[in-house]
Formats: C-alpha cells, structure tokens, sequence
C-alpha cells in the first residue's frame, strides 16, 4: 500500500538561518515566512505537504523538514 | 536526510553571504553524495580559490583547497595517483574558466574522471564583484563600470570542443535536477562537467539591479529551459539546462593501467 | 608632536553602510577642516560574514598609525559587532549603539548611550538606505568632531543630487538625538 | 579649497600616479589587496581613452603589458603575492628584452594563499630574486599616500630612463587604509617620456646598442623600424645568439644599468640622522609606527633616527653604510622574517650592529611593538 | 615573386632540418602577405617558443619572439593597444594549445583581430620529441615510449567551442590553400584560427616511422579531404580541410572604441 | 662486470637516483636542459608500475605532484629556469601545506628564455626566494652522477622528514654530459619512507599538530582521517584562520622546521681544507674545475682547499665560517654574478676577504679561468 | 588575348637549399632531382610548365621559378 | 693526479650517429676497461642546422673538466665541421676525417688522415646507417684507446642480436683502415 509523507515538524536552525527569504519564496504552500528577527519560521504549518523543497534549497542548510510515513488514507471514497 | 553527516558542522553558519546559491550547490552536493551511497572516506573535494571553493571546507570528505585557478591540476595529481577516490571539483566561473581555463581543457582532453561543477555566479565574488568570462556583454562590473565589452564562454560549448564525455547544465533554482546531475556527473566514468547557474546577490545581483536572491532565483526559472525545448527556439536568449553530452571513451586512469600491462609485458 | 583627536571605530554588519559614513566623516575633516585623518576598514571572508569594522582617526597633524587599537568612541550596529568590539573601547570612551540591534550590558567601562537610529529613521523617512548618515549625524552632533556644514558638503558632492533630501533629513534627524548628549 | 585635494586609498593614489605620469594601458587580473588599483583604472582610464583590460590571469596579464609597451606606450599591472609569482617568468622576460613596464605589487600575508586580507612585507626578496637566472632589478616602496603618488611617477620615470620592469612594493596597510593626496600639479613632478629614436627610415637602427649616455632609444611597432625582439641572449639589432661574448656582454650590460646607477634611482628620508646612535631603517607601513616610535623617543631627548627607504632595489647599500657609520644599534623594522635586513647587514658590513624589528602575524606593526623590541635590544629587558 | 624582399636573408639557410613543414608555412605566409598588399611595416609577428615560433624571426615584419605558450597574451598587448597592426600569431601545437591553451581560448572569446596559425606537426619538435596535445592516442614518442595514451585535441572544435569567428584548417602539402586561408584569416576581422598540419620529420616522422618528409607530406595529401566532402563520411579517419567557422561579430579592439565613446560621453 | 656500473647522463642519474628512493609518482613539462630525467622516467616508471604524466605545463606539474603527494606517494617534477619560475605559486603552496616532494631544476642561462642549451647557475636565489612570501627552503646540488644520484635520494629524504618541498639545483654541464654511475645496493643509502600517523579511525588527528620530535605524520587521502589541506593559514586541522598567533606561529614552525635544522640536513665535500688559506667555495659543475685547480695548486705546494657545497639552502652557514676562519682568501666560483657569494659573505662576517670568481657566458668555467681570476686577487696580476 | 607563363629558369638557391626531395616528389612534370650534393637541380627543364609548385612548397625558399608571359600561341590549328 | 690519455672530439651532421659513437667508445672503456670516461655534446638550435659535436675524454682517473677545448684526437665528418672545429686541435694531433665529405687543407696542425670510410661503407655493406660504427673502428684501430673486444660487448648489449652483424662488420672494416696508421 502507498506510503505518504506527512510533516513531523521543521527544524530550523536559526543559527544558522541567515534570513534570505528563499525558502519562505519557494514554498508551494506559503508556510514559512520571516520573523522580526529576520529568521525562518514555520508560521502555517498546517499548510505544510512536507515536500521538502524549503530544506533541498535552503542555502544554508537550516532547514530540516521532519516527516513520517503514512499509509495512504484509504477510508475516504474510492 | 541528515546533511549534517556530511558536514564539518564546527564552520556553521557557513562565510557565504544570505542567499548565496553557492549554499544551495553545497545542499545539492550532500544529498546527491548520499542518493549515492558513496564513503566519506572514498570522496576528496579539490577545490581552488574562491566563495564557491570554500565549499570544500564545509564537508567531511577529504579536502584539498588549492590556489586559485589550479584545482584540476591538483584534481588530477589526486586521481591519478589513487585512482579509487571519487575526485569532485568544485570551481567558480572565474577560477574554472579565467585563470584555470587550460586546465579545464586538458582534463577534459584527458578524460580523466574527475566532476568538476561550475558554479558560474557571473562574477568573481570573493574579490568583489568584478566581471568574469561567464558574465557577457553588457553587464557591470567594478572593472566594467561602462558595462562589459567581454563576450562570455558558453561552458557547455567550451567543455565539448574539449572532449569532455559528460557536459550538463542547471541552476540552483532547480534542485531536484541539480541533485540528479550531480549524482549522474560523479557516476560518469570519464571527466565530467556540471555548469550550475549560481546566484551572487551580493556583487552580481547588486551591480546589474538583479533585485533579492529570491529575484534571481526567479530569473533562473523563468530564463532557462529543458535541453532541446521549443521555446528555446522562439527565443534564443533562453538558456538551456540539462545534459548535452553524455558519451563512453576510455578513461584516463584505465587507459593508464593497461599502459602499465604494455610496459611490464616487455 | 602629534595631537590625535579622535580615534573613531564604526562597527556593525555589512549592508549598514558604515564604511561611507566613516569615509564620509573622514572627507569632512580632511577636506573642508584642514585637518588629517586616516580611514581603514575590515576585508575579506570576515568582512563577509560576520561583522564589519571601519576605522577613523582624526587628527591635527600627521597620523602615522592607521590602525585602533582602542577606540576613543566606539558606533555599535548590530549585538555580534558589540560584542566583538565593546572590549576594545578605551577606559570613559564614548559608546553609541542602536537600541533596537543591540543590547548593552554593564560590563563595558565607557560612556554608553543607546539611540533609536533606525526606528527614527524608518519612522520618519521609512527608508533605512540612510541609516549610516543617521549614525554620523548623531556622532558629530554629540561630539563637534566636524562641522554639520562640513558633512554636508561632502555629501553634496558625492551623491547625486536626487540623494540629497533623504541625506540631509537623516543627518539632521541623526544630529538632534545626539546634540542631547553633547558635553 | 583647491581641488587637488583629495581623501582616496592608497591603491587609488597609485592609480592616480600612474594616470599622471602617463599611462596609456593597463592589463590586469584581480587579487586582494591591489584590486583597487584596477577598479580605479577601470574607471579614469575609458574615460581619457586609454587602454584598460582584464585579463584571464597575471601570466596574459604581464605578457600583455609588454606586448603594448612596445607599440609605445606606458604600462603598468597590479598583483599581489599569488599573481606576482605568477609574474616571474614574463617580468624576467622584460629584463631581457629592456621593455619599460611598471608592476605594482600590494604585499600580503604569504607564502601561498597565505594571509590575504592581511599585511605583511614578505616579498621583498622575491621582488629582487623572483625570476630566473641573473638580473637586477628595481622596487620602489612608500609609507603614505603622498609617496605612493610619487614613487609611482618615479617607478615609470625609471623604467623608461631604463628600459627596464620597475616594481612598486606596496603593502595591503597602504593600499587599503584612506588619508589624504594632494594631486600635484601638471608639471610639478617631473616625467621622462618614452626616448624614441631619431633615426629615419633606411638608418640602421640598433634597439639593443646604448647610446653615450647608455641609454636605448626605443621605436615603435608599427613605426618605421623593423627588428626583433626576443627573451634569448640577443645581438644589438636583436637577433638571438648565443655567442659567449655577446651573452656576457649583455648580462653585464643589464645589471649594471641597475647597479651603477643606483644613487640615480635612490628615494629615501631621513629623520634625526645627524647624531643618532640608534638608527632605525623601515619602509612602507613599517616606517609609519617607525616614525612614530623615533619622534616619541626623540621628545624624550634620546638619539634614534629613521632612514626610510623608498627604493629598496637596488639596494642602497652606499647610503644605508652612511647613514649607520656612527650608530651603535641599527634595527631594520619590516614585517617579515627579516628580509632587507640581511642588505642591511651586508651594507653595514659589521652584523653584530644589525638587528631586526618585526611582526609577522597579520597585523600592522606599531609603535608598541616596536619599543617593546627596541628596549631589549638596549639591555633594558622587557 | 621576390619572397627575399619579406625575408631576413642574414639568417638563411634557416635553422630548421631539411624537409621541416614549418618552412613550407613561411614560404605561403610571405605570399599571402605579398598577395594582401600589405605594409611590412604595418605587420607584427608574435611568437612563444619552439621550432615553430622561430618563423618570426626570418620575416622582415615587426617580430615579437616571446615566452612558451605566451605569444596570443603578448599579442593581445600589441593589438589593443594599436588595433590599426596586423597581428600574425605563427604557434606550435605545444605552445599553442598545451602550455598556452589559455591564452588561445580568450582570444578567441573576446573575439579581438588577431590571426593565429597553429603549425601543427604533433609534437614537440623543439624540445626533441616529446608528445603534444595533438599527438594522438597510439603515437610514439620520447615521453610515450610505450605509445601515448593521452587523446587530442581536435583544434578545430577547441577554437570553435571557446567561440572563435574564424576557423579553418588545412596542410602544408596543400600550399595554394594554404595561402589563401592564410590571407582569410588575415583578413577576417575578428580572431581567427588556421590549423596548419606540418610534419616534423626529424622527431615525429622517425619516432612513428612516417619515413621521409615527402612521405609525410604525402600522407597530408592522402589522408585529408574538403570540408563537407563525402569521403569523410565513408571513412572518419579523414581530416577535413577548410573553413569550419566564419563569422562576423563584434570585434574587441572596436568594441573598446566604443567603450570609449561611452566613457568619455559621460 | 657489475651490472651496477652504468654509464649515463646526470639527468639519467637523477631519475634512477629517484627511483632508487622510491618515486611513486612525476608529472612535468619538457624543457632543455631537463629533458631527459622526464624521458628516462617514461621508460622506467610504467614498467615499475609507477606513474607518470606529461602534463598541460609546469604549473600543473607541480600542482599534479602536490596532489599525489596527499594520496601517500613519494612525488617529483624537473624543470628548468622558464618551467621553474612558473613553478613558484605551487611551490609555495608545498612550503605553506607542508607537502613532501622534490623540484628538480636544472640550470640553464637565465634570465628568460636566455641561453636555453648553455650551463648557468643562476638560479640560486631564485631557488631561496622564488615565491612570495616569507618562507624557507632546502636546495641540494651535486658535481658528479655519483652526487646526483646521491643528492637525490636525500632529497626525497629531507622531504619526507620535513614534510617540505627539496630542490635539486642541478645545471646544464651535469644534467647532459655522461659519466660513470655506480648504482648503490639496495640498502647501501638509507630511504626514509613516508612517516603515517598511527592513530586509529575516531581518534582525533591532527595533521598540522607537530610530534614531540617536531615532526608531522601525514594520512593518506582515502585513509581513515580526514582533514584538510589549503595555502591559507591554518590551524592543527588545517583549517583556514587568520587568528594573529596562531598565524605567527605556523610561521615560526615552518621557517624553524628549516633553519633550526641545518646541520642535519648540509651535505658537503671538503678538500685540502685543514692548513688552507686560500679557501674556494663551489658547488655544481663549477666545483669539478675548483677542484682541479686546487688539486694543481696543491701539487705546487700552494696552500689551497675546497669546500664543496652540496646543499645550498638552508645555507650552511656555520660550516663555512669554520672552513674560512683561518683563510686570508676566500673565493665563491661560480656560474653567475655572485649569488650564494653573497651568503658566503655574510656568514663569514667580513665581506673584504670574500671575493667572486664566475664565467657568465653560457661556458662551463674552467681550471684556467679560475686560475687567472685567482692570480689577480692574489696580487700577481694577469 | 590570353597570355601563358613560360619557363625562364630555375633560380636554385644552392646554399639554402636542403635537399629534402619535396620539391621533385611534387613536380608534376619530374623537372627536378638531387645532385650528388644533395642539393636540387632542374635535370630536365626543358619538360617544365612553369607551374611553380617547386617554388610554393620549398621549406627552404630555394626556389625560384622565373617566367615570362608570351601570348598563348594561336598559330596552330584552331 | 688525473691522467688523461684522451681529448676526442667527434664532429659531423646531425644523422651521422656520431654522438652514439662517441657514447659507446665512452662506454666501452668505462663498462669494460675500468677506465674513467665523460661524454658531452653540443644541444639546441645549433645541434640542428649546423655541426654536431660529441666530446669524449677517457682517462685511468677522474676527470674534473668535461669539456674539450683542445681535443687530441679530432674526427671530422663534414666539410662545415672540418671548418669549425679543426682550428680546434691540439698542435701535433691526429685528425681524422672522411674522404668523400672533407677536403682537407694545409693549414692544420696535426697529423691529418683521410678515409675513404663512407665510400667503403656504402659499398662493402650497402648501408650508410653503420657509418659511425665503423668511424669508431678507425679511431680504435689506429689508437688502441680501448680493446675492440670491448666495443663488441658494448655492441652486443646495446642493440637487438639482428643488427650485430652489420655493426661487426663496419667495426671491423674500420678498425683495418685505422690500424695501418697505427703508432
Ligand atoms: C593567482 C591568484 N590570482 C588572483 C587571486 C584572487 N582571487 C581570489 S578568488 C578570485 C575570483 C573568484 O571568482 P570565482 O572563481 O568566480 O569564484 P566566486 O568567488 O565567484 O565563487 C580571485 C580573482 C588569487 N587568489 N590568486
Ligand atoms: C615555460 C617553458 N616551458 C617549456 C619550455 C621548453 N619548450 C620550448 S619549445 C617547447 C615545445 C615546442 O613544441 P611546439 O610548440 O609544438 O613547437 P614545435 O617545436 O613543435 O614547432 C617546449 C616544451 C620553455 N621554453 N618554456
Ligand atoms: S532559505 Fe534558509 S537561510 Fe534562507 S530564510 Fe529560509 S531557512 Fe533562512
Ligand atoms: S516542506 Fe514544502 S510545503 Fe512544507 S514548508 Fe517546506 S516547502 Fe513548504
Ligand atoms: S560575495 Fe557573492 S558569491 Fe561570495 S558569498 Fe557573497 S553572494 Fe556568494
Ligand atoms: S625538429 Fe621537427 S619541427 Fe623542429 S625544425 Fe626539425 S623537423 Fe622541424
Ligand atoms: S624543396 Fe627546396 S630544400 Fe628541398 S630539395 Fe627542393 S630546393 Fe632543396
Ligand atoms: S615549376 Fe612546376 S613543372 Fe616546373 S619544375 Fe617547378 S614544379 Fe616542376
Ligand atoms: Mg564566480
Ligand atoms: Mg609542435
């Protein structure tokens, strides 16, 4: 049966965020955005498919997308 | 994924500038690296002088940084004396194709498997912002201040005349692919080359009004296209990513050994 | 013999453009004042990452070395440039920083006084472009280092006309917060 | 208040020198910390139509320079340590072939990549040695922004006096820090143009056969004389030979254009010389805290002295023998391991006499350091 | 037609060997310089070092003898700085395009009106042997004794791929078009390239057992067809001969001028 | 008949001295005079299993060896005057990464292309101070094949001992002509092999951390530790820093690593010296024509000695002292116009009694030269 | 009317003259050949056309065809 | 003290193979003589239009000076090198030279003989390659510098067995023409 993935939680490693806004750009589902501080936040997580694009591309490698693997819900209508 | 495996974590946050791409390539290089399933042990980073070079700093690979312009060379000493390593190169525009163009070239003549990835930001960003042979007529530069009379190499094009076996090209936008080349250029068996359109916010973007990374970032995904894309047709200016040239010679370092055979044979 | 008046370190990140205004007050002194002055400033990968260090020294006569050792007064532009440099500053010097960027603590041995540059200035310009002459206007209003009249000049000459207004409300805002400090 | 005034870098006073003394082209590859120079170049040069490039590397970059000095004009290139080496085998070439060029070179930490946004005055003796096989050659230094406008007019009043490379020793603390530069007016320095021949057309012209007074009158490519010009042992029209008189002839012939002339190329100050008994000699940065050092002392009432060189090659052994006869202590301060001070102790001849002052860990030398060296030197311990 | 008038006759015979192909260079270079009508005196010839580069020193132009691999860096100096020279370029393959292939690809990048005739007789004739960047897998030589292993350049791709407006190819053997590509690469206003195959009888030809140099030039004869011709469809081993690239782009030395214009309209 | 006689050139000498020291890996670039040490190493190194590779120049040369030496092999590239100036920027990489190898440079006429068939010994400072930066250096010589093979060896020796680029210093004379080799025992001359840290995987290493004994074991690229190697200033880890002492110190160890250990790495001949006061000084091709004088003069009863240098740099200079101490002359000979005799004057303290007798023409200088410049700084005229 | 090169002669240039042999291997009409000197000589002129291939390809620039132009002769059958 | 029993110099063209004459002549008498040799030769430029010179000097102790400037014995195999080097020769000298290359003259100083070697090479064994080997039977034969049996064996280890016979038989067609001007 197909697995799915679903977000555990972002790791973000503010220390090592520099604030450029790239992933808060990239992000298909508008979850991230940057705080006062000019850090990365995940403000919608909610929102978040767990695509893992915010972590592939970030340039500083401060984002860790943590995810599980779910079984496809199959109790919906087929 | 755990990046931080790969990763000298001690030199974190990094010296690149917010929003460099040369970060991203570094992101790409660990996943791919991993996809891979290569040993830490087995990987030597050779790289030369530059913000891209730095790179071989930041991964728990072996890593030799070497002078500006001169990584191949060294790349080469590395691969051919010990010919199980996977040799990967990381270059800037100016240090791939300035000053180090002749040993691009050779080792492209050679074949000698060893990836090298351009990390081609238009300019040299370590010494601030002066134009590069990848950045083109027209843009501007500390020593182009009237704009840039300098036509640019085309590096795919370089690195075919040369006789590399493996030339591609993408950008730090497209990860995905770029992680995939990666993985493909360092699986190559001959000498390979990866072109990585990179963004220098901080010089290139600033000089020629390129706006935020995100802005250049944006401007790779809507200036390039797949290779062989009709678009590309109706406008030129577009650049093509993807692999141009993907072919099987005889390896150097092979080639080298069966010269060994020949010569204990007499 | 020579007099050294002021030994000067702007400090801070790299976008803030405190270079120009060291270089900026530099120009005033040397160019309209009749007096010396020396600017050096921090390179390289440190100057990319972390925290930026421009230095000025102004003097009467001739300034044979460049570089600070211990800053008379010491501009503090983001908490990492504080950290890094507070410990520098020569015993009752003069300390400015940016009471939104920086936190200061009571271990620095030096006058500190904290001003809300970059709240003034984007509350009442909204543009932080100017900041960096916000800072100089608060420095020499608290100490006559230069003349005002002097840094405008020099600003005149360097920016295109356009800049001026912008410049100029920055260095006057800049200008009143530290006249309330001069001594 | 005049115009001339001006608040630049010391890597734009060199630039700004060499505008002045004439320069008509510019080849060059970016390096910290002498990218400035370039920068500057890039800007004045277009604009009063001159010559500017940028070149794939220092090697293209000091090829090129030559290959223009000889359609006429005056050149000029800017390194530092990494692409100074890589200078070496074309500045060579310049000796041999007598091609007047200037090569500035802003001093970094080394050797190799080294220290790079850091100051140091490790390639003095790569400035005399660097290249292979015997020559001489000329390097000039400079403490202040005023000097470096100066001594890069010098640098190519002598390179074309003597057909020869003329290297500007800088040092990252002068070419980065800013102070003031007051351009001198149009003729108040001096400047030597390029000596052409006045031989007309049909006259054998000889490029390579002094003249009385020694010097080689040039003549352009493109002009009415034809003749070679090679990096081999070479025959006074040029032509490649290795005939032992003649290879001995010509080496002679371009060491001793240096070494004989020396006192013809030697910019230097003197300060509190007359009855010192400590004699301090410094150049570049260096000599700034050096300066500092001697006139703190000097309001103490005590006899130091500085001797500034500006032109370190050739070395001016002749005046430094002077200017140490009667000292008891000379120390040599520069940022290195010690290098001008081994001329030094040649010069002086006594050794015992010689010392060094220096720092080599990045950071500018000062006055501090130097008086902490200074009173152990004395016997007066730390 | 009197070639002495363009000739240094002082140092004939010259010193290359008897049946050397870089003579045969010299004699169509004279011609086609008497065939242009051009002024000796508007003439410079740039030279490096090797059999090869010692052309510059017989012809009664301007001569510039240089440095190995240097000359196109030191003509580049030449050319900028009085674009109204003709700038001739004579290079061995090792000089051209081994110790200086980095000088040969900018100058074709930035496209600056120089002409580069590439003598290329596979080996490095003046050091006794040694084998170029042109030698060939399977080739012999004082440094492959047990026969090469390093692959070749293709010149004709290299200077095509590092974007060079003028590319061209031909023999000694076949001196009519030698001439005549000399004067179009002369002409060309842009960089030009003319690969000209030589033989070197004394090293190449006795090493790979080539036999005299009319075998030699027999064999340009045999194993070379026109560009485009179908014979080297039939058989790949076939050389083309011709002109691979002639185009008009903006010349370096002009665009400076405008560079200028830009500058001083400020 | 041993097959151990040979008869061959010295550059023959040298790559079978280097292969008898265990050469694992050459890169180079052809060029007269050094030709034929590339050459005879294509033969003999495939057959060994051992690599070679003509690279693209000598740039690349050096940076190739650099890197095999990282991978555990015993490296080599030759060259000569041209090849050796480009060398310089790698070369200082070597010194600043503490990289193992050996720079053969076999001297031809300098400066430039020069006097490219002809012997010179020009390059004896070049070989001290080449690169930017400050730095030391070691640089053997030799007269005679036996020495060269021999020099060689110890090349490869004090390299990996000091983790240090070696420069052979040969010249044009020796690297050609052909004589007699007897090539030693396999154990005759000691081979330091390659020193290996032995710590385990997990266990920190520390590359740039010396031992108790000063020395610095390597690990081999694809072995267990990894670390890194670059020409900034670094740390024990080999990461870049610009942290002023430990910039000063890393200084400090690798020109001490150096001067702190001459007398274990001069190598020298002395002839005659013990009641000699006149005292020739040579090294090179030159020191066979010193000898020969000396060996006449001696047969004339004349007081006469030599002392041959065969390491160069660091120069011995406590050894020349004692060797001149009592001489009332003292005379370098050499092929240049007085290089190491500058060196020779200062270690002997008072340069009046140190004088020059040189040939400069591209001629090997010979017993009659060095006995007429001799009469004449003995007072007897021509 | 057409005019057509005709032999002058053959200036051979003895001193600069190699003897390579590439100048009679390339004569079409086998005018030339070596001496026991090793040096070219034109052993059969009269069978010259004046093409001037000998002189284009010597290495050595040691020849020189001299030609004159008559006009081509018409006085033979049309 | 040095004794040099010889000062040869070899002197012709470029493809005459005097150079290898001259090595194994040197070989000969180092390999199998105990004797010392050196051998130098001109390079470059020179060695390729013009004359080529090998140098070969063989003494019972070592030899300091490798190079020649009066040779004992000089060979000539062109008339260009007759003319360069025959000024060269020590007064009372021997100097042989090949009849058909060289025409010799009067003003030498030395005892001067002509050979008809190529001439007899050419055509005893139809084969000029052998030249060099049967110069160095002449000189050998005339001047027992080294044992002919010592030639052979450096003959037979240089080169492969199929070439051995034409090498002995040029070497001994020499060494016959030498002998009869043997001292
Ligand atoms: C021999 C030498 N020349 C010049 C330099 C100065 N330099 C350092 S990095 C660099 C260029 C950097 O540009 P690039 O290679 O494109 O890398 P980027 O910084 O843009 O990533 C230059 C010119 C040097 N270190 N060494
Ligand atoms: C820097 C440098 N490296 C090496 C040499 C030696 N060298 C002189 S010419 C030459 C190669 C000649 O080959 P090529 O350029 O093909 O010319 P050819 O002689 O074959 O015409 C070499 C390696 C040199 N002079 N300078
Ligand atoms: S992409 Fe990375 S560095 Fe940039 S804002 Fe997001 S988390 Fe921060
Ligand atoms: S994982 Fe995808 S959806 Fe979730 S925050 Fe990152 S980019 Fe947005
Ligand atoms: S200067 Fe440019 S290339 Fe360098 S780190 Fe900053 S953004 Fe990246
Ligand atoms: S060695 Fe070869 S390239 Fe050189 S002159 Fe002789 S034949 Fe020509
Ligand atoms: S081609 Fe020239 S050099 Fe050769 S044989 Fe004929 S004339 Fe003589
Ligand atoms: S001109 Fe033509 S036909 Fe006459 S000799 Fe020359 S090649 Fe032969
Ligand atoms: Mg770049
Ligand atoms: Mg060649």
């Amino acid at each position: 049966m197909a697995k799915k993935k679903k977000l555990k939680r972002h790791a973000i490693n503010r220390e090592w965020c520099k604030g450029c806004g790239i992933c808060v750009a990239v992000c298909p589902k508008n979850v991230l955005e940057l705080n006062s501080k000019e850090k990365a936040v995940a403000a919608r997580k909610q929102d978040c498919i767990a695509c893992q694009l915010c972590e592939e591309i970030c340039p500083d490698l401060a984002i860790e997308v943590m995810v599980k693997y779910v079984e496809e819900s199959t109790s919906g209508d087929k | 994924m755990d990046v931080k495996y790969y990763l000298r974590e001690r030199f974190f946050p990094h010296m690149w500038c917010a929003g460099c791409g040369h970060g991203i390539v570094l992101n790409s290089l660990v996943r791919a690296v991993d996809l891979l399933g290569l040993k830490k042990r087995d990987i030597v980073m050779v790289s030369g002088i530059g913000c891209s070079s730095r790179i071989s700093g930041y991964v728990d690979f072996h890593s030799l940084h070497t002078l500006h312009g001169r990584a191949l060379a060294f790349a080469t000493g590395v691969k051919l004396s010990k010919p199980s390593l996977n040799v990967i190169v990381p270059m800037g525009d100016g240090d791939a194709l300035a000053i180090g163009g002749n040993h691009f070239i050779h080792a492209a003549r050679r074949n000698i498997n060893i990836t090298a990835l351009v990390m081609n930001n238009r300019t040299y960003g370590m010494t601030g912002g002066q134009f590069s042979p990848l950045s083109g007529v027209g843009t501007k530069a500390t020593t182009a201040p009237y704009s840039n009379i300098d036509r640019e190499f085309d590096t795919v094009e370089l690195a075919t005349g040369a006789g590399a076996t493996f030339v591609a090209r993408t950008t730090v936008y497209h990860v995905k692919q770029l992680q995939s080349l990666i993985k493909k250029a360092i699986s190559h068996d001959g000498f390979s080359v990866l072109e990585v359109l990179s963004q220098c916010p901080t010089y290139f973007g600033r000089k020629n009004r390129k706006g935020s990374a995100v802005d250049m970032l944006n401007s790779f995904k809507d200036g390039t296209v797949p290779v062989g894309s009709k678009k590309k047709q109706e406008n030129p200016e577009l650049i093509e990513r993807g692999i141009f040239v993907e072919k099987q010679l005889p390896e150097y370092c092979d080639a080298y050994a069966e010269l060994v055979e020949r010569a204990t044979a007499k | 013999m020579e007099i050294t008046r002021y030994r000067i370190i702007f400090s801070g990140s790299g976008g803030q453009g405190l270079v120009s205004a060291a270089i900026i007050l530099a120009e005033a002194a040397v160019l309209h004042e009749n007096l010396e002055a020396v600017q050096s400033q921090s390179y390289g990968a440190a100057a990319r990452g972390g925290a930026t260090r421009a230095d000025v020294i102004i003097a009467d006569g001739p300034i044979n070395m460049p570089k600070i050792t211990q800053p008379s007064i010491l501009i503090c532009m983001t908490q990492e440039a504080y950290t890094k440099f507070s410990p520098l500053i020569r015993p009752g010097g003069l300390l400015i920083s940016d009471k939104k960027f920086v936190k200061t603590t009571r271990r620095v041995d030096a006058r500190q006084i904290e001003l809300p540059l970059y709240q003034t200035v984007v509350s009442e310009i909204g543009n932080a472009v100017v900041l960096n002459i916000c800072v100089l206007g608060a420095l020499i209003g608290m100490r006559g280092i230069v003349k005002k009249s002097s840094v405008e000049q020099v600003l005149a000459d360097k920016f295109p006309p356009a800049f001026m207004a912008g410049n100029q409300m920055a260095l006057d805002i800049g200008f009143e917060m530290g006249f309330e400090y001069a001594q | 208040m005049s115009k001339n005034i001006t608040f630049v870098q010391g890597n734009e006073a060199c630039a700004l020198g060499a505008m002045y003394a004439g320069l008509d082209f510019y080849a060059g590859y970016p390096i910290t910390p002498s990218t400035e120079i370039a920068e500057t170049l890039a800007l004045t040069m277009p604009a009063a139509g001159k010559k500017f490039i940028q070149m794939e590397d220092e090697i293209s970059s000091m090829c090129a320079i030559i290959g223009a000095s000889l359609t006429g004009n005056k050149v000029m290139t800017a390194t530092s340590g990494p692409g100074f080496s890589l200078m070496q085998e074309a500045l060579g070439y310049a000796v041999m072939a007598e091609i007047p060029c200037v090569v500035a070179n802003v001093q970094r930490g080394g050797p190799s990549t080294g220290n790079p946004t850091h100051v140091s005055q490790g390639d003095v003796n790569q400035a005399r040695w660097g290249t292979h096989g015997d020559h001489s050659i000329v390097a000039l230094s400079a403490s202040n922004h005023q000097d470096v406008f100066r001594m890069t007019v010098e640098a190519f009043n002598i390179a074309e006096t003597y057909r020869t490379p003329v290297i500007l020793l800088f040092d990252e603390v002068i070419g980065h820090m800013r102070e003031k530069l007051i351009i001198p007016q149009e003729e108040e320095i001096p400047r030597v143009a390029r000596l052409r021949t006045s031989l007309k057309e049909g006259v054998n012209y000889h490029p390579y056969l002094p003249r009385e007074d020694g010097r080689l009158p040039m003549s352009d490519f493109g002009d009415v004389h034809r003749f070679n010009v090679t990096g081999l042992y070479h025959d006074m029209w040029g032509f490649p030979t290795d005939k032992p008189d003649v290879v001995q002839e010509l080496l002679r012939h371009q060491v001793d254009k240096i070494e004989n002339n020396v006192h013809k190329m030697t910019f230097y100050k003197s300060y509190f010389l007359e009855d010192a008994s400590v004699v301090l000699i410094s150049y570049g940065s260096s000599a700034r805290s050096a300066l500092s050092v001697v006139k703190q002392r000097r309001n103490r009432g005590e006899s130091i002295g500085l001797l500034e060189l500006n032109t370190i090659w050739p070395f001016p052994a002749e005046l430094v023998r002077e200017c140490t006869q009667n000292a008891e202590l000379v120390a040599v301060v520069e940022m290195n391991v010690g290098q001008l001070t081994q001329s030094v102790k040649l010069a002086v001849g006594s050794s015992k006499r010689v010392h060094l002052i220096n720092r080599v860990d990045g950071q500018m030398i000062n006055d501090k350091d130097i008086k902490k060296i200074l009173r152990i030197l004395q016997g007066r311990g730390i």
